[in-house]
């Protein structure tokens, strides 16, 4: 043969860069996105270790305390400390106490609680060194009860629910859209009906009729599962629409039709071809739908339907600023609010990003 | 240095066209990456010139260059000039471009269908062009008159037609009459034929022959293909990886190319009814933007390269009144 | 065309015994009736309970009760609220008249705005106008419609510029009929903001995205090739293209729209189909409910409708197939 | 030795119109195709976009379903065989693709696109033979060995087309389809593939049908020229013999239509009028007698059947008159 000469690849980078790494390479440069990673890392770190980081259980109650504010911090002789405050009043109010403050100290012994679940600990990350002085970083509610220690502990709902309902949905949407895609004919028929019939009914709407089923005051643990099951079912269905239309497109795609001509066998073929080429669409989609999980459970929880007292959730924290009186006169019960938005606002800059990386494909 | 054509043609003194030392960047990732070499050439009124590469060889931003059409970002001219009528187009205001496009230069592209716009009708949108520049001849009746000078059965029906009711023939027929309403004394087709079947390509160079006969207007041809060049075209300018390797009359250039990546492309395609049993392949691949090779771009692929061609880029020269070649070796 | 009109119309029956019947089951699969806080209450009879149901047909299966239901529904009669006391069409369609009200006012107020942000962002790629929107556009995708709705509250009953809730005053009565306009205007600001500011950042989002798309179209090209002035070919020849992707949205934006309102409603005490909802489900009125989901459904299949009849009078390439 | 005979294959799709999405009409993409491949030989099937040549090559090595007919390969019917049969068959026809981007898989290196063939069929023994066998493929279509390691993006068109044909001759195919696999590269990487499938074919033996819109590639590769019009063979022969004394007026007209580089042969051309009709409802009769040049009025009733009009050269045109000796 006359043209065997060397046929070398344009660029000749060190190693071979798959789809991955190029995705990677991507990403790491979008500023917001890895912003927003960051921001998520921590948030689930913390909220991993609850226990560990609040100074109270989240349902500690200290009827003297009622709407307590937040305690301010200080330095004093160049350490951490807190002020004192005073309450007088009825209703209560709070104003600085005069006199010595008081030292924060770190690693310090307090209620007990388990660590991840299973290690039964006392330690907290930090604490007051007077036990009788309130640490209320973000105050407190009604109850007394410290918002900074509840909003951990609900974190563990609100976050915990929106990767395992994400999980859940687009295993059944990826499951039941490559099915019908692939298969096509009746069966596919039919799930598509399904699929729009569940779309065409507004969401909340769907929500709150799925959720009549289940009584009214239920275990918070089954609680928690149906939230996450009537949240899942709904968001399947859009799912399994859009990655049926990829597995369609795909199907005709000219390394798929290699792939048969070549005898590869139906199941292998998804497997190998389809499915993996449908990751990025899925991750992206995965990133941008945890929001719609959290959201799910902050209105539901909202709206007395979800998550129940004594339990917190950062839904159920925000029906206590249902009063507008109440939140007009003690501001830091919208701090779950807060957290939500800063929640949403990490997940949707890393979700674009990732879309961005996802989407400059061509090479 | 501008290469000139030749002396015993009789097309009128002045160029319509000059395009001189023409350099274009695209910024990619940060990086400036050349696409366009120091390209220069010139065309006359009524004169036809062909722009003959390969993909990424720089022909198409050159010709859009024309009517500055190229968007920057990405694109940044370097240097060089580009004269419209004696007038520099990178000085123009943006009245006067908009004066040149359409006025005096007229594009159509390779994908007729992407190049019409699909939500209105054809009729309008070349009504549209007459209204730019022709406005007392702005009349349905005047459209329904460009479309039966293109070819176009039933004109009265179809100017009421969305494009994407029309073949690619028809919809390529359509960008024409859009082209020639404003009378342009330069008419730049980009691949015109390439996205069509053979029998509505020779369809389409038949009418651009024609209607250069008719109206005498001048010819840009960007095309890859050799066979287009005899049929239409005054002179070629052949470009290779963003530089003119070598430029001269058509049917010189057809009978006798002297630059190797000249003769090697002509001879890479089959003919028909041609009798050889095997090709002769051009090696290697066709440079990417950014990763020219030194010296002379073609040196790496070229069956007659010796070591100087990869010190330094040869000139391109006049060998002989009105061919000019980039290398030093052509007569080997 | 007509069939595709038709097509879609005859589509909608199907879909919307559907949506019913699923509703209707998953209501008669709810613990409890209306009447089983009556079976706490010596006073009433066992017997009279047995006969209050028989009346409301909850003695009978639910596909039976289904089948009334729907040959009921079918004369857009909804039957009697056992526990509103007064006949459920008149309820639904008081209470469906306002969740179109709010949410058709958010709707011009979300697109009035937003299409033209989202023109200027993309004109001005990359700028400091481009970076603002999308700032706003981040903030405004993250924030929860129920934080908004309470900081909404927060701030009417701070400055008293605003009523706290519902749709009109308690003294409406006493007021002439251009009062009572402007009345219930002045309740409307501020749940259709808190609305219109939730859906403003995808569609601007989307319209920026569909214009930079577009402008890299080659008909762009011809455009500027043409001699055309800028204006001309972002406005005329870029916009028209660009829009029709976002007729297709607006058929998408409309569920989450009226999720939206449902959360104004219940946060705001607007009462609209989503207060309503909450309510019957409180009081156990599963009629009530089905007949809100099915309505809140109807709304959104005829807004989806009317988003394809625009985008077939907007794209030739789908009217004239 | 026949190695693929084709019996009036048709492929038919259904569209779906009107109020309910009834099956109305048919996209009658191939109508009647009947053709023979021998072992070793290379086949040519030229036409325009629409003609139905790219869906005639799927239909053969069994991509797509065909509506009515039969394929023989290697004098077994394949037409309807199913499942773990077909598979196995599989290894004996093969095809190559048009887009050099669509057609190789962008997650999986060249070593795996390439071993998935193997892996299929068994055909390495072991881990190492499976790797040499990698190799072996490489070089012989030209590529680095070591590029095996490698994604596609990382190569040109060219080479992504060469990493296409290592992956159909992986399995030692007896027949490739090729689908206009030089028209999506650059014209001086055209004769390197050109060149490089001659080769192939020269040291494997394996039969092409090769599948392309240019008449001169198609002419410069193929024994025999097949030339497709709305669905149907008009004209078929011996590829010089074809071009040079072409019969049916519609090759004659392509034939004239493709642009000559020689300015001295100035030849007289023939320029159709009008576009390819829609396959969904073809013309009557002859399917090309609205655009040509001839057309007597019985062109459009009657369909010219393909018969034989000079030694190994057959036409479907009424106008050319049949060989002297009755045909079988």
């Amino acid at each position: 043969m006359t043209e065997t000469q060397p046929n070398t690849p344009e660029r000749q980078p060190s190693a071979p860069r798959g789809p991955w790494r190029l995705f990677w390479e991507r990403l790491r440069r979008k500023k917001l996105a890895m912003a927003g990673a960051w921001i998520l890392l921590a948030l689930y770190s913390v909220s991993l270790l609850a226990g560990f980081v609040a100074p109270y259980k989240y349902d500690r109650i200290d009827k003297e305390r009622s709407f307590h504010p937040p305690t301010r911090l200080t330095l004093q002789g160049g350490l951490p400390a807190v002020y004192r405050y005073e309450k007088f009043g009825e209703p209560a109010s709070y104003a600085i106490a005069e006199g010595p403050k008081v030292r924060l100290r770190f690693w310090v012994q307090g209620e007990s609680y388990t660590l991840l679940g299973f290690l039964p600990c006392s330690t907290h990350l930090f604490g007051a060194s007077d036990s009788q002085t309130p640490l209320f970083l973000l105050g407190a509610d009604q109850f007394g009860r410290d918002i900074f220690s509840r909003l951990l502990y609900g974190s563990q709902i609100s976050l915990s629910i929106g990767l395992i309902g994400i999980t859940l949905s687009l295993s059944l949407g990826m499951l039941i859209g490559g099915f019908a895609g692939y298969v096509g004919g009746s069966s596919d028929f039919v799930l598509m009906r399904l699929c729009e019939l569940i779309m065409s009914i507004p969401g909340l709407y769907l929500i709150m009729a799925l959720r009549s089923v289940f009584p009214a005051s239920i275990s918070s643990t089954t609680m928690y599962l149906v939230i996450v099951a009537i949240l899942s079912f709904i968001r399947w269905a859009s799912s399994a629409r859009v990655i049926r239309g990829m597995t369609l497109s795909l199907r005709e795609r000219q390394f798929v039709l290699a792939a048969r001509a070549l005898g590869q066998s139906r199941l292998q073929i998804v497997l190998k071809h389809i499915l993996p080429s449908t990751f990025s669409y899925v991750i992206v989609a995965a990133t941008l739908s945890v929001p719609y999980y959290i959201l799910g459970e902050v209105v539901m929880s909202y709206l007395n339907v979800g998550i129940q007292e004594p339990e917190a959730s950062w839904g159920l924290m925000l029906n206590a600023a249902q009063n507008h009186q109440y939140v007009q006169d003690y501001p830091w019960l919208l701090a779950p609010g807060g957290a939500i938005f800063l929640t949403v606002l990490a997940f949707n800059f890393l979700g674009d990003g990732l879309r961005d990386a996802a989407d400059a494909k061509s090479s | 240095m501008s290469p000139t054509p030749d002396s015993n043609t009789n097309f009128s003194s002045a160029p319509l066209l000059e395009v001189c030392g023409l350099q274009l960047d695209f910024l990619k990732d940060g990086q400036a990456l050349r696409a366009v070499d120091d390209v220069s050439f010139e065309l006359k009124a009524g004169e036809s010139i062909c722009l003959v590469g390969e993909s990424g060889c720089g022909k198409s931003v050159t010709a859009l260059s024309v009517a500055r059409l190229v968007p920057s970002p990405p694109a940044r001219y370097v240097g060089g000039q580009i004269r419209v009528n004696g007038k520099n187009v990178f000085e123009m205001s943006p009245k006067e471009l908009q004066q040149i496009r359409g006025g005096v230069v007229s594009y159509i592209f390779q994908e007729p269908g992407a190049s019409l716009n699909p939500v209105f009708r054809v009729g309008d949108q070349i009504l549209e062009s007459l209204k730019l520049h022709r406005p007392a001849s702005a009349t349905r009746e005047e459209v329904v008159q460009l479309l039966k000078l293109v070819g176009i059965p039933a004109p009265e029906a179809r100017i009421h037609d969305y494009p994407h009711q029309l073949s690619g023939g028809m919809q390529q027929r359509i960008m024409i009459a859009m082209a020639l309403a404003s009378h342009p004394r330069l008419l730049i087709a980009d691949e015109p034929t390439t996205a069509l079947d053979v029998t509505i390509q020779a369809q389409i160079i038949e009418l651009l022959k024609d209607l250069r006969q008719r109206i005498g207007m001048s010819l840009l041809l960007i095309t890859h293909n050799f066979g287009i060049v005899g049929d239409l075209a005054d002179r070629v300018v052949v470009m290779y990886a963003g530089q003119i390797v070598e430029l001269a009359a058509s049917a010189t250039l057809l009978a006798r190319p002297l630059h190797p990546y000249t003769r090697a492309l002509m001879n890479s395609v089959p003919k028909l009814g041609g009798e050889s049993d095997r090709l002769t392949a051009i090696p290697g691949n066709v440079p990417n933007l950014g990763s020219f090779p030194k010296g002379c771009r073609f040196h790496p692929r070229c069956p007659k390269a010796r070591a100087e061609c990869s010190e330094s880029v040869p000139e391109l020269r006049e060998v002989e009144p009105g061919h000019w070649v980039r290398c030093p070796f052509w007569m080997s | 065309m007509w069939t595709f009109i038709a097509r879609r119309l005859l589509y909608l029956i199907p879909l919307l015994i559907g949506v019913s019947l699923l509703t209707f089951l998953l209501m008669s699969l709810t613990p409890g009736d209306y009447f089983s806080e009556l079976e706490q209450n010596p006073q009433i009879s066992p017997a009279t309970l047995a006969q209050l149901r028989a009346k409301a047909h909850l003695d009978k299966p639910w596909y039976v009760r289904y089948g009334y239901w729907l040959a009921n529904a079918a004369r857009l009669d909804f039957g009697y609220s056992i526990a509103n006391k007064r006949p459920a069409s008149e309820l639904i369609f008081e209470r469906l008249w306002n969740t179109c009200l709010l949410s058709m006012a958010a709707i011009v107020l979300a697109w009035g705005v937003a299409i033209p942000l989202g023109i200027w962002a993309a004109v001005k790629k990359d700028g400091w106008a481009d970076r603002s929107c999308s700032l706003i556009a981040f903030v405004g995708l993250s924030i929860p419609e129920v934080l908004l709705a309470l900081l909404a509250l927060m701030f009417a009953a701070s400055t008293g510029w605003f009523p706290i809730g519902g749709t009109q005053s308690s003294d409406y009565f006493l007021m002439t009929q251009g009062q009572v306009l402007i009345d219930r205007l002045h309740h409307l600001i501020l749940p259709t903001a808190v609305l219109a500011a939730s859906e403003l950042a995808g569609i601007m989002r989307q319209m920026r995205s569909n214009l930079l798309d577009t402008l890299r179209a080659e008909f762009v090209t011809t455009a500027r090739a043409k001699g055309l002035r800028e204006g001309s070919v972002i406005y005329r020849h870029a916009l028209r293209n660009a829009i029709n992707p976002l007729l297709t949205m607006f058929g998408y934006s409309l569920a989450s729209l009226l999720s939206g309102a449902f959360i104004v409603e219940n946060v705001m005490a607007w009462p609209g189909l989503g207060r309503l909802t909450m309510e019957s489900l409180t009081k156990k009125d599963p009629e009530i409910v089905v007949a809100s989901v099915v309505m809140a459904t109807a709304l959104l299949v005829v807004g989806n409708l009317i988003a394809d009849l625009l985008l077939a009078w907007s794209d030739p390439r789908i009217r004239v197939k | 030795m026949k190695l693929l005979e084709v019996r009036d294959l048709k492929v038919h799709f259904p569209i779906r119109q009107g109020l309910f999405s009834l099956v109305r009409q048919h996209v009658k993409a191939v109508d009647g195709v009947s053709l023979q491949v021998e072992a070793g030989e290379t086949v040519g099937l030229v036409g325009e976009s629409g003609c139905g040549k790219t869906t005639l090559g799927r239909a053969i090595i069994r991509l797509l379903e065909p509506t009515h007919g039969h394929i023989v390969f290697d004098g077994q019917d394949i037409t309807h065989l199913e499942g773990e049969e077909l598979r196995r068959k599989r290894r004996q026809f093969q095809m190559i693709f048009q887009d050099p981007y669509g057609s190789l898989n962008p997650r999986m290196t060249v070593g795996e696109i390439i071993g998935e063939a193997i892996d299929i069929h068994r055909l390495a023994a072991s881990a190492s033979a499976r790797q040499e066998r990698i190799e072996q493929l490489l070089k012989q279509v030209g590529l680095d060995p070591a590029h095996a390691m490698r994604y596609p993006h990382e190569f040109s068109g060219g080479q992504r087309q060469r990493i296409g044909i290592a992956r159909a001759l992986a399995v030692e195919p007896r027949l490739i389809v090729c689908d206009e696999p030089v028209s999506a590269l650059d014209v001086s990487v055209q004769a390197q593939v050109i060149n490089l499938l001659q080769d192939l074919q020269r040291q494997l033996g394996m039969a092409y049908l090769f599948v392309a819109h240019d008449l001169a590639v198609v002419e410069h590769i193929s024994q025999r020229v097949l030339v497709m019009y709305l669905g149907r063979v008009v004209e078929g022969g011996p590829s010089k013999s074809l071009i040079r004394d072409p019969q049916h007026p519609y090759t004659q007209a392509l034939i004239s239509a493709v642009p000559e580089v020689d300015p001295a042969s100035k030849k007289r051309r023939i320029i159709l009028t009008g576009d390819v009709p829609s396959p969904i409802q073809p013309p009557s009769g002859c399917p090309f007698h609205p655009r040509c040049p001839v057309a007597v009025s019985r062109c459009s009733q009657e369909v010219p059947p393909l018969r034989e009009t000079s030694p190994g050269h057959w036409t479907a045109c009424h106008l050319v008159p049949a060989l002297e000796t009755p045909q079988s």
